[in-house]
């Protein structure tokens, strides 16, 4: 651990001391051993503040939706949550390739529920790989199992279970601004005078924030659990978007995000024999 | 707060003996924002509109809601009357409370009940209206059409017959497409080149119409009325404007190529005219397999030329022009057989000829100057087999769908062999006979009494044997195999379209159905127009159909062109979307949903705290928006709304009905 | 006085035959305010996740209902009466502040003052602390809870019952028959238990962080923020709220809901033009308004150090270390 | 809960222009009978039709929600539909995964001259959502104003 913890020091440093990255993004201690937080270094000084750990948890590509304009790149340490959000943020035309430097660190596993989805330990783009690649985990079996779980339940029952997750919903937002799929300039979710989103806590506007958010993110999800892990509520948010992803591997076959930045979303376009049930 | 004013029509009894207008009246007066609520017999006719008009400017109305007919039948009408007041003319939503309510309704009760709703509701979603504003857009006079097939030639020609400038672009070095290569064309057994070629020397000499052979769309931008559209001209090699046709550069060129022309049938030199009848009658020269070009020496042609025409040293150049209207006419191509069909020889047997092989060899201008001759060995063959539908209606191997004139031109050539080769024997292998044309069911019965033997069914193997071909398939009448000795089958293959349609429409923004036809803006009521605005098309681009029908189709199109181009201007409905710049992230979803490439990203000065950046958002090209809204609602923060529809609109539309 | 544990369910019993009673029970082994049941056994082993603020302060309450045509305005209150037992020291203060921010400085919120009169607070005094809380460095103890109606302190087999205000008073009487006189013998160590976790409250503190203001110090506290509500609302001192209608046809009902000042359209206005425009403004706002701005205002710091908003923070901000920072005079690096 | 026999419900049913709404036109010029429930919303295409204007109607209190445009391959602007079926499959399988029952959203390709499917669709998606009752799920309410009087 600690050998891996050095080299990305060294990285950083000589990124930061060579003028090549204005700050690079990494993890950094808080007061409590078990858990850390993304800090933004910009002296090759500082660079031995970067800790990798078991608790190294949060995906940090989304910082770089703060910065979108740097004079400098953007030195980010990138593991395969993080280069798929990246490929996210490249497709969405958020971000440009030229402005970051992805320090790619192959992921160990970390102490997280949300590394029990995980699928791609190592980046998938990076610009300089710090050490050689982990085994991925093996395929998680019950990728949609959940999903199936609540399909398997009655109208009413599957009401019920979003409706009691919704009434403990805060409408914090974590989920949506920890998210790499929210990359909107405003969301629609923050403009209730559309009447699109009430801004009341209530089970129904909860209800309808989810399953917005949900159809907003479901064909652009890269399934990495972010969601989850900040929600202070704990809802199983993830169990909406999956519905999505699961159907559209039904409909039209495997279908992943984040894997390429390139690839249209699946609501982005569309084949002349798309299955249709609306006849 | 608004000031709305309700109207109701009675529309004589057709409303107001199911609906009662008092009940929609006493409702309109509680809503919000409603300061006059009237109704009146005939909303439509003068005095009901001049009672519209007296109470706007007494109660001050500054927007109306009209329950009357469906507003497909008097949106029209209303907006103009408002036009003469000052109310702008989209201040104005209208319930359709007669086909939707009176006439479909029985229950009095209710049916006023659902009128007042639909009355609510549009008198919520006007409360959001905004005053919108129709652009005009100049119109430059001058067409492009895009392919010098009979499709082509016939629609520059009746533009270039209305006085409109015309630029006719084709691919090839000569205009004529595939008509020029038929030798007679059915029912009336006129000679093709006959009935062509005289169009193509009109398209050549006419004043309005400037003949671009060798060239190709390059790039395309720009809207109805104002296209502006890159065209690569090929280099040629030979100066178009000195040569005078002569022929005497083909005659010592020491290169054989397979002619493109004669379909593989014959030979030709590497500087060559397509074909005889060339419109423009020059030579270019073929890079790919010209001796100097491809770095040999030779140099013979420019020594011959009198004129010095020959330049190796062409380049291929590109051409800017604005156009008001396109015309795609690109025409089709026959399916490559030998690829799909291993088991009739996959292409190894010399004698079996796809139709457009045989009409080469059965014209007069040909390489056999019109013998039926076997290419293995020039004999006269004794026995023929037709095979049809070979790629057509074969979703398996081929194309799924019928590809229309093979029936007819398979007994003409049944005809032609029986005519030219008294005695054969002429074997048609049919799935149907399918003959919907004036003259055609007749042309159809004559070859059989010619002597033609229609078998029902298809071939399922062809192979050779003795120097013959044995065809084999299943007569599906007797329910028994068959096996004909043929010397030379035809097998009349299946049209697709031209290579390059993909890229062509993807630059115009046109839309290919499931088989890469151009798709039509509505398969029966605009059948000559893309669904891109000033975008038409023509002929076999569009799927398969014979002559007639496509010189129909180039006059209809034509007839649209000269109707968009007599305009100097046009207005463009302002009920189009719009982009709150602001909002947008530039994520660009809406770029790949327009059907009309009216979305684009443009590049714009912002702010980013303290510091100048640019960035990008959508943009809509106002020209190019046809109003549909599709790129709205894959908007997700709701940067881009639709005018007159927008979601604040639609959604006081759908709280109204719930109150 | 006291109350023997085992007579704990009969004294709540009690309890809800006058009111409404609100106390912790387990969701999945965490403690939650629920309304209580009568069957529910109480949950009182840690503090729960979220603080009881909207017992006064609902998540969304309406206001009034009006009609546009008419033009009438009817306001819509509750008085229901409630009692909230179990409640912890940190989250009594906060109610105290609340009552600052409702009802003192020349506006008194009527909404929330109908909750309050109608609210009674039943405080339990803390056995153990969370490695989180931090309540002691902000001027209150874990032992005590000074602002509630009854405090108790757990001895173990009984609670200690000590009555603070009249509502307390009235308590009692209602519990006379289950209350017996204290034994004198404390079985647990009640009464002194400290946090582990500091913070630097020191009593200069709202000058010094006042001072600087535009210390760069700011940008990089909340670089790792990720500008998401979650500490507000999980916060037992935030009362930001916005105000909306619901509209149908001519009549409506006007609301509130709670807000988040770390919202990215909180502090816009009408014009598009945002005086906190990044979330840099926005987390020092909060930092200054929880530990300076009221201090100045009301004489009493803001946040309560319940520790909620350290547990919970998604991106493990802490809001100790800006106090650590500004106590000790050091800049903030990394 | 107990379904009253006078219910009536609420249906909405977005209708593209070119299509479905000129069908509608149809039933009536063709004295078709439906009931009154179906209200039509005129778009100019279903491809306008966002998704959460499906939402707001069940929040707001619709008891049915249709969403009808073009058959594919006829669409006016010639794709707009296609985008619509990938949305609303999508869409579809999201509000009955939430609870939505199945009935209450109907998507339906209905042409300029299928009066009689316009009318034979508005009174079966009628009766399946009268059979149903009022429709509760996503309706607006203060539910949980008072949170932690939840059940109250």
């Amino acid at each position: 651990m600690s050998e891996k913890q050095e080299k990305m020091r060294q990285c950083a440093e000589k990124l930061l001391r060579d003028g090549e990255a204005g700050y690079v993004i990494g993890w950094g201690e808080t007061r409590f051993d078990d858990r850390t937080t993304p800090i933004f270094v910009e002296d090759p000084a500082g660079a031995g503040a970067f800790v990798w750990n078991e608790y190294a948890i949060n995906s940090l590509a989304k910082y770089l939706l703060d910065d979108k304009y740097p004079d400098k790149k953007i030195g980010l340490f990138t593991r395969g949550c993080e280069s798929r959000a990246i490929n996210r943020l490249l497709k969405d035309n958020q971000i440009k390739r030229e402005n970051v430097y992805l320090i790619g660190v192959p992921c160990d596993g970390k102490k997280s529920d949300r590394c029990t989805l995980c699928r791609e330990r190592n980046p998938i783009l990076y610009d300089v790989l710090l050490w050689t690649p982990e085994d991925d985990p093996p395929p998680a079996a019950g990728r949609f199992d959940r999903v199936k779980d609540i399909e398997a339940m009655s109208p009413d029952e599957r009401y019920v279970y979003w409706g009691e997750t919704y009434d403990s919903c805060i409408r914090c937002y974590a989920c949506r601004n920890v998210c790499p799929a929210c990359n909107c300039r405003e969301c629609y979710a923050d403009m209730s005078k559309t009447g699109f989103q009430g801004k009341q806590h209530s089970r129904s506007d909860n209800q309808i924030f989810g399953v917005t958010r949900a159809f907003h993110v479901g064909d652009r999800c890269i399934e990495c659990g972010e969601c989850e892990r900040v929600c202070p509520m704990n809802l199983p948010i993830m169990g909406q978007t999956q519905k999505i992803l699961k159907d559209i591997n039904e409909l039209t076959g495997e279908y992943e995000c984040g894997m390429d930045a390139t690839s249209e979303n699946y609501l982005g376009r569309f084949d002349l024999d798309d299955k249709d049930e609306f006849m | 707060m608004s000031r709305i004013g309700v109207f109701v029509c009675h529309c004589g009894t057709n409303i107001a003996s199911v609906v009662d207008p008092d009940k929609l009246i006493a409702a309109a007066r509680e809503l919000p924002g409603v300061a006059y609520a009237a109704d009146y017999k005939y909303m439509c006719s003068e005095p009901g509109q001049q009672m519209i008009k007296d109470s706007i400017s007494e109660h001050g109305l500054d927007r109306i809601v009209i329950a009357s007919c469906s507003p497909r039948m008097h949106e029209t009408t209303f907006r103009k009357m408002l036009k003469n007041t000052g109310i702008n003319p989209y201040m104005l939503e209208i319930a359709n409370i007669r086909e939707q309510c009176s006439w479909v309704h029985v229950d009095k009760d209710r049916a006023s009940e659902k009128a007042v709703n639909l009355m609510r509701m549009a008198v919520s979603k006007i409360s959001k209206n905004e005053p919108l504003y129709a652009q005009t857009i100049p119109i430059t006079k001058k067409a492009l059409v895009i392919g010098g097939g009979i499709a082509g030639i016939q629609a520059a020609l009746d533009i270039a017959d209305a006085g409109h400038e015309v630029v006719l672009l084709e691919r090839e070095s000569s205009v004529g497409g595939k008509m020029a290569m038929l030798d007679k064309t059915f029912p009336t057994l006129d000679c093709s080149a006959c009935i062509s070629t005289p169009k193509m020397v009109d398209v050549g000499a006419h004043p309005n119409i400037t003949l671009m052979t060798s060239c190709e769309v390059e790039s395309v931008s720009g809207y109805i009325g104002n296209f502006e559209v890159g065209i690569k001209q090929k280099a040629r090699y030979v100066n178009h404007d000195i040569c005078t046709g002569c022929g005497l550069c083909e005659t010592k060129c020491p290169v054989k190529v397979e002619s493109e022309f004669n379909l593989g049938l014959s030979t030709r030199p590497a500087i060559y005219k397509l074909f005889p009848q060339a419109v423009p009658s020059k030579p270019i020269i073929d890079k790919e397999n010209c001796r100097l070009l491809k770095g040999g020496k030779c140099g013979i042609c420019a020594k011959l030329c009198p004129l010095g025409c020959v330049n190796y040293e062409d380049e291929d150049r590109t051409i800017t022009d604005n156009f008001g209207a396109i015309v795609i006419a690109t025409g089709y191509q026959l399916v490559d057989w030998p690829s799909m069909y291993g088991e009739y020889g996959g292409g190894r047997y010399k004698d079996i000829l796809s139709g457009l092989q045989f009409e080469r060899t059965v014209n007069a201008a040909g390489p056999t100057e019109g013998h039926i001759v076997r290419p293995s060995d020039g004999k006269e063959p004794e026995t023929v087999v037709i095979v049809k539908c070979v790629g057509s209606r074969d979703p398996n191997k081929g194309k799924s769908y019928c590809s229309r004139a093979c029936c007819m031109y398979a007994a003409k050539h049944a005809h032609q062999i029986l005519e030219k080769l008294p005695g054969t024997r002429v074997f048609i292998f049919y799935i149907d006979v399918r003959t919907p044309g004036k003259g055609y069911e007749e042309f159809y019965d004559q070859t059989r009494m010619d002597g033609a033997v229609y078998v029902r069914g298809r071939v399922s193997k062809i192979y050779e044997e003795e120097g013959q071909l044995v065809c084999r398939g299943e007569d599906s009448l007797l329910g028994e195999q068959v096996s004909v000795k043929a010397d030379m089958v035809i097998l009349e293959t299946a049209m697709e379209p031209s290579p390059g349609i993909a890229e062509l429409t993807s630059l115009l923004g046109a839309a290919r159905d499931v088989n890469n036809w151009v798709q039509e803006a509505h398969p029966k009521l605009r059948p000559a127009e893309t669904q891109v605005g000033g975008v038409f098309l023509a002929g076999t681009c569009q799927g398969p159909k014979d002559i007639p029908d496509t010189v129909a189709q180039a006059s209809a199109a034509a007839a649209k062109v000269i109707g968009l181009l007599n305009k100097s201007e046009m207005e463009t409905s302002p009920m189009i979307s719009a982009v709150e710049r602001d909002k947008c992230s530039g994520c660009g979803v809406c770029v790949g949903i327009c059907p009309y490439k009216a979305v684009t990203l443009l590049e714009i000065d912002d702010r980013h705290g303290a510091k100048r950046i640019k960035r990008e958002v959508a943009n809509v090209n106002s020209g190019l928006c046809q109003g549909c809204g599709a790129c709205t609602s894959a908007c997700r923060t709701g940067a881009l709304d639709l005018l007159g529809f927008r979601n604040k609109q639609i959604l006081e539309e759908v709280d109204a009905l719930c109150l | 006085m006291e109350l023997k544990k085992d007579k704990l369910t009969e004294a709540l019993l009690l309890l809800r035959g006058a009111s409404n009673v609100i106390l912790p029970v387990s969701n999945d082994g965490a403690p939650v305010f629920k309304l209580w049941d009568g069957v529910a056994e109480p949950c009182l082993s840690a503090n729960t996740s979220l603080p009881p603020k909207d017992l006064l302060f609902p998540r969304s309450e309406k206001m009034y209902d009006y009609n546009v045509k008419t033009g009438n305005i009817s306001e819509i209150s509750s008085n229901k009466k409630q009692t909230v037992f179990g409640i912890r020291p940190c989250d009594v203060r906060s109610i105290e502040n609340l009552d600052h921010a409702f009802l003192e400085s020349g506006y008194t919120d009527s909404y929330y003052k109908t909750r309050r009169d109608g609210l009674t607070t039943i405080a339990l005094a803390c056995t153990e602390t969370a490695r989180t809380c931090f309540c002691d460095s902000m001027g209150l103890s874990p032992n005590d809870a000074p602002g509630a109606d009854i405090v108790l302190n757990d001895r173990g087999d009984a609670y200690t019952v000590k009555s603070n205000t009249e509502k307390g008073e009235e308590i009692t009487r209602l519990w006379k028959s289950l209350l017996s006189k204290e034994t004198g013998k404390a079985s647990k160590a009640s009464g002194s238990v400290v946090c582990d976790f500091k913070a630097r409250a020191d009593k200069d503190l709202p000058e010094k962080l006042v001072a600087r203001f535009d210390d760069p110090m700011w940008d990089k506290l909340s670089k790792a923020c990720l500008g998401c509500g979650c500490c507000s609302f999980i916060c037992p001192t935030c009362y930001c709220f916005d105000i909306g209608r619901e509209n149908h046809g001519a009549s409506g009902t006007a609301f509130r809901c709670w807000d988040s000042c770390m919202f990215s359209d909180y502090s816009r206005m009408a014009g598009g033009h945002d005086p906190r425009p990044s979330k840099k403004e926005r987390l020092r706002n909060r930092y200054l308004h929880k530990l300076a701005y009221f201090n100045l205002r009301y004489g009493v710091t803001l946040c309560v150090g319940c520790g909620r908003c350290v547990d919970k923070c998604p991106a493990n901000l802490d809001v100790t270390r800006a106090m650590d920072i500004i106590s000790e005079g050091v800049r903030a690096d990394g | 809960m107990p379904v009253e026999k006078s219910f009536e419900p609420a249906i909405v049913a977005f209708c593209c222009n070119w299509c479905t709404y000129t069908g509608a036109d149809l039933a009536g010029l063709n004295r078709m009978k439906y009931p009154e429930n179906v209200h039509v919303i005129r778009v100019p295409c279903s491809g306008r039709v966002n998704p959460q204007f499906i939402l707001r109607a069940f929040q707001k209190g619709c008891d049915g929600v249709m969403v009808c445009g073009c058959h594919p391959g006829d669409c006016h602007y010639s794709t707009g539909n296609y985008f619509t079926r990938r949305r609303f499959m999508i869409m579809k399988r999201l509000l009955e995964y939430n609870g939505i029952d199945p009935e209450r959203f109907h998507a339906r390709w209905i042409s300029g001259s299928e009066a009689a499917k316009f009318r034979d669709t508005a009174a079966e998606v009628s009766e399946h959502v009268k059979k149903l009752g009022p429709n509760v799920k996503y309706r607006e309410e203060f539910r949980i104003t008072e949170s932690a009087e939840a059940g109250t």
